[in-house]
């Protein structure tokens, strides 16, 4: 069995405030998009070593969450991790430089596209294990709890997570403590090659949530204004005081679980559907029907987009790679 | 003896799964994207189509809970092989390994057996950064009631795999992903290499290398670099780590009188320290020089195309090592 | 917080089919409670060494739900498992000889009251993790499933147990592989010294298994009755290939969390009230005032089996100790 | 230096974590039944009635969880003293720790910190059987970016946690709970133990006897017997396993040219091997005998009264060991 877009709740379609607004979120979708277009090719081109797992489909959700968050809010993202680390400010050449392993990148080119960190835009890290991010989003909201100063913290993770039992702790700590965290689930449908009806129990994954009495919502992930609808609230619980939220975003990969992989576990009718309701367009098509952004205007943000990402990938391709010093450096604090 | 055949390390270790799951109604597999799919590294390929969803069996992730439930099926009649994807995760499954799967023939006095296989893929290469790159080995043999197999052939792998299945023990199958394309003879139809016996990779008389995994072809290599300096080593593979066949590797090293212990694993408090030790405890009146261990590098394993050869010893290194150590540079 | 016997749903009340039957678990139970009785002063006295943890007020939860298991059918059990394992068929010599650690035991004396594994009446151990026999009661009934005999087969675990992530990992997989297992939780208020409420997040713990569409039920725990018509329902669900089933049993430990323990974290009161509840005592009321059973047969039946279990005891203690033999005997297989 | 006097370990310890606490209100303690409970040992008696539910925080058995939230808490302005209430159970953390905890210093760069604490009950006695009762220090002293500690009195146990809790990396710290009720003169006051040094805790001159955790205590008795016997040994405690100090190590072998180490965990790849073969290597050419290794039983611990006794060696074994090593019958 494979996963269907009619499966998507539709939320009450939202409106958007101006222009401005609007045009901030297309940019940030775009922005990972052309992005993550970039990382293929350069992926494929053998420019960048190892794995990455790209997230295009499902640029709604980090964006709709993270357009919400402060600076000093915080996240923890999974192993699909690019579009979060952007979504949340990152540094689109720092981000580049690391998956290629440049000694300009976050962590000096020694993690890769899995283990991106962000400190001063608030992000805790990508991570190569499989719900492992849950638990470090939680611990800060506990610190963010302590600190008083009404930050709140946001864990990304798959539909692969919902079976991992670290869910299910930190889900009730969180609840017992009232933690200002969200718990965003990015159901893409898969987990590698498995399709999530094949592993996954129960007739929805909210109960996952609602059995420790945490608010929880399915999103139309593939509408950006939608998940910032529900994140609103969410987040709001949060600054409260009123604990955790669980948002359960339905949506897509466009590609495979990494690239290059064949995805012949994909239903071609299926992956078609769901293109229709590609996020990007989604919105556009909304700002020009209502007037808020022209079709110039679009393209324009377009170029504008592929240039700054050109410009990156041409910069990083000539950053230094890390040398001998680097192999030990921050072994210990 | 049946007639070998040239395979990858990969089709090798298949094959024997083949043979025992046909042999053997009770040997099972579970694991990630293994049944349809065919695995991560193709390394169950054809398995789900000959014996199906029943036997093949794909899990959540959830590898603590499905490892679990592999050693209950084992304590009630299966012969789980579960699959951890890659080393790095087996610390999810430590509790069920340590606390359960190593201690329950003991505990019941022999009421119930658990004979189960975890395999999994290990080693350094690829560039996959710090979580997939570990080989943690150190850990399972640590553990009273476990044994632990690490083959670094083809035909070791075969073999070993179809002695872990057929073992009544808990076996931990340590495979480096870097071998699955080595290709060399492979006994074709049932081989079995008893678990517990090192072998003699190559003849010598200057300097005994133990190597394990990987590393024995990083120490055939550095062998065929020191003949041109006429050091003359013998490489000597344990294959099993435990039981540990102490007796063939004190053996060559009271004839050569000097020992280097290889592994790819962290090398800190590694099985170079226990190996070492071993040897120089029962060697120890033979011994010309102190016994040298090399493993991989301290650090976690960086994902940089610059960095990662850095983890691992290589055949030039090792050979000048030797070269020191036989020459009474060290 | 601490917890209260109201809380227990009461089940519609249940009748029972013959006397023979009736006497059959009153039996069951008080042959518990005599052991119980006995271990704890022996535990007193230091003939048992290390540490007990009794099941005395429980006795209505083991003994239902094993009084319809099959000789072939298995269980799991938990530190708290002389009950389920007198429950399942067990000899009382070989389990009092296991927990003084004498070598007629069942593991040679080298286990104890944590490591009780009994083969022959299908008990696949008592075990010292908190959860862990979860996976192995669960992981039999997938061999149940292969061979088709139609065994099935029951976790026993406490209210401590519904915060590991492995409970919440093998549920689901029970789930969705249709597995012949009951998971029985005997929810006694406490998990060591500490009360449910202030670690479990949740309106019901029940949720926590219909997350993953399992069948789930709160039962009077204090009931014998109750407890065995909800187990039998869930026994012939497993039985006829229909999955697994969750009952929570509402419950008390009348003793410490181990023989010894002080108490000082329990409300006097509220153990009072549960002692109201005594399932013993409302079986034998039950016996007794449906003319199935008299005050004189019962208080007989009261006497053989003191009597039986004083025997055990004076047994046990001459039985040996293990010998330096035992120490490594059965390391491997 | 402030003034001595004499309390238990587990006050010692407590001591370092009041102290701890009022100075620093980032030190947050997470654990079971560790709260009004006040520990299962005792351990954290009088913490949650001065520092409230807020910092003495008691979880729910979630092991994996609750130390996952407190490397997150770690790594945003917290330090966390993660309570593992029996050493078996941290097979239960191993990801967090291996997979994360560890890493994230190194991955990030520096960006993120994780200075935390996971603190231990581990040790034979009482009878507490297989799963209550192991010392698994061998797995994390394996690990790059992990430190590891192991008092064995009183003033270390304090002077260690202090240093623990104010380190800016993940620190495990085992405490052997058969030492618990231990008296020894202890610093009233601020004491810190510089983690990676050892301490030579009985001087002499034939043989080295290099001892962790109790069996420190264990040396000092054989010290005794061996003393009537005129074999003068010399007991070294290293008290950090990660980092080792070598140099203290060797010194004293280099001096006496006979070594013996001695813990209390599984011995089959356990700690002993990595020390001897250290020793053995910086150390060769004054060494008169093999460096000889003891360490606890292989074999699931047992409860049994008979048995338990069995699996730890006491000072007449050890002494006896020794003694054979001096007069070269070994
Ligand atoms: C603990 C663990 N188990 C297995 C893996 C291998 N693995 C990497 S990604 C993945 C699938 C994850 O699926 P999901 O959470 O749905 O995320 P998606 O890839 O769909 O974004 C698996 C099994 C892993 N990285 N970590
Ligand atoms: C994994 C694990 N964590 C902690 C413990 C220590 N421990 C033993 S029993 C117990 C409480 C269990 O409570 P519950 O499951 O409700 O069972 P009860 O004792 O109430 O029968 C704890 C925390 C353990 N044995 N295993
Ligand atoms: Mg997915
Ligand atoms: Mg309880």
């Amino acid at each position: 069995m494979t996963s269907s877009p009619q499966m998507a709740t539709v939320s009450p379609v939202p409106s958007i405030a101006s222009a401005e607004e609007g045009l901030r979120l297309l940019r940030a979708m775009k922005l990972i998009r052309a992005f993550e277009e970039q990382v293929r090719n350069l992926s494929a081109a053998g420019v960048i070593p190892g794995l990455v797992h790209l997230c295009a489909g499902q640029e709604a959700v980090a964006v709709g969450v993270c357009s919400l968050l402060r600076a000093d809010d915080m996240i923890a993202s999974n192993h699909r991790g690019h579009g979060h680390c952007l979504a949340k400010g990152g540094d689109v050449g720092r981000l580049l430089a690391e998956i290629m392993g440049r000694r300009t990148g976050y962590g000096l080119g020694r993690g890769g596209s899995l283990h991106i960190f962000d400190a001063a835009n608030g992000n805790l890290g990508t991570t190569g294990i499989v719900g492992g991010g849950i638990p470090l989003a939680t611990g800060a909201a506990l610190s963010a709890k302590r600190q008083a100063r009404g930050q709140v913290t946001a864990a990304f993770f798959g539909d692969g997570a919902l079976n991992q039992g670290l869910l299910f702790e930190v889900m009730n700590m969180a609840a017992i403590w009232r933690l200002p965290v969200l718990f965003v689930c990015e159901n893409n449908g898969f987990g590698e090659f498995t399709a999530i009806e094949d592993v996954t129990a129960g007739a929805d994954p909210l109960a996952r949530g609602q059995a420790f009495g945490i608010p929880s919502e399915t999103v139309d992930g593939m509408d950006v204004l939608a998940v910032r609808m529900a994140a609103q609230t969410a987040i709001e619980r949060a600054r409260e005081g009123n604990g955790p939220s669980f948002l359960v975003c339905k949506t897509y990969r466009y590609g495979g679980h990494h690239a290059g992989d064949k995805q012949d576990y994909k239903d071609a009718e299926e992956a078609k559907a769901w293109r229709l309701k590609d996020p990007i367009e989604r919105l556009s098509r909304l700002l020009k029907e209502s007037g808020l952004a022209s079709e110039a205007a679009i393209a324009a943000l377009t170029q504008e987009i592929d240039r700054e990402v050109r410009a990156v990938v041409d910069l990083a391709k000539v950053t230094p790679l890390p040398a001998d010093d680097d192999f030990e450096a921050h072994l210990y604090a | 003896m049946p007639s070998p055949h040239t395979i990858t390390y990969r089709a090798a270790v298949l094959e024997a799964l083949f043979g025992e799951m046909r042999r053997d109604g009770s040997v099972i597999l579970m694991g990630e994207d293994i049944g349809a799919a065919g695995g991560v590294f193709k390394q169950t390929e054809g398995l789900f189509a000959e014996f199906g969803s029943e036997r093949v069996i794909d899990t959540p992730i959830s590898e603590s809970g499905v490892f679990g439930i592999a050693v209950g099926a084992a304590m009630t009649g299966q012969r789980p092989v579960f699959e951890v994807m890659f080393g790095d995760f087996i610390t999810l499954i430590m509790d069920q390994l340590v606390n359960q799967a190593a201690k329950i023939n003991y505990m019941s006095a022999g009421q119930f057996r658990v004979p189960l296989v975890v395999r999994t893929a290990v080693g350094v290469g690829g560039n996959l950064g710090p979580q997939h790159s570990q080989s943690l080995h150190a850990w399972p043999v640590h553990i009273p009631g476990l044994k632990v197999v690490m083959p670094a052939t083809p035909a070791d792998a075969k073999g070993l795999m179809a002695a872990a299945i057929r073992d009544d023990n808990p076996v931990v199958f340590f495979e480096d992903r870097m071998l699955y394309n080595l290709r060399e003879a492979v006994p074709e139809g049932v081989h079995v290499v008893p678990i517990g016996s090192a072998t003699v990779k190559r003849e010598g008389r200057d300097v005994t290398i133990i190597a394990v995994s990987r590393m024995v072809h990083t120490a055939l290599a550095a062998a065929d670099l020191l003949a041109k300096e006429d050091i003359s080593a013998e490489v000597v593979d344990p294959r099993s780590l435990m039981p540990l066949d102490v007796e063939t590797l004190v053996a060559s090293v009271k004839k050569t009188s000097r020992a280097i212990v290889v592994d790819g694993g962290y090398r800190q408090y590694g099985i170079t320290g226990e190996i070492a030790a071993t040897v120089a405890e029962h060697a120890f009146d033979w011994l010309d020089a102190p016994v040298l261990r090399i493993g991989g590098a301290n650090v976690p394993i960086p994902f940089s195309k610059t960095l990662e050869p850095l983890v691992l010893p290589d055949a030039q290194r090792l050979a000048r090592d030797a070269t020191a150590l036989v020459r009474g540079q060290r």
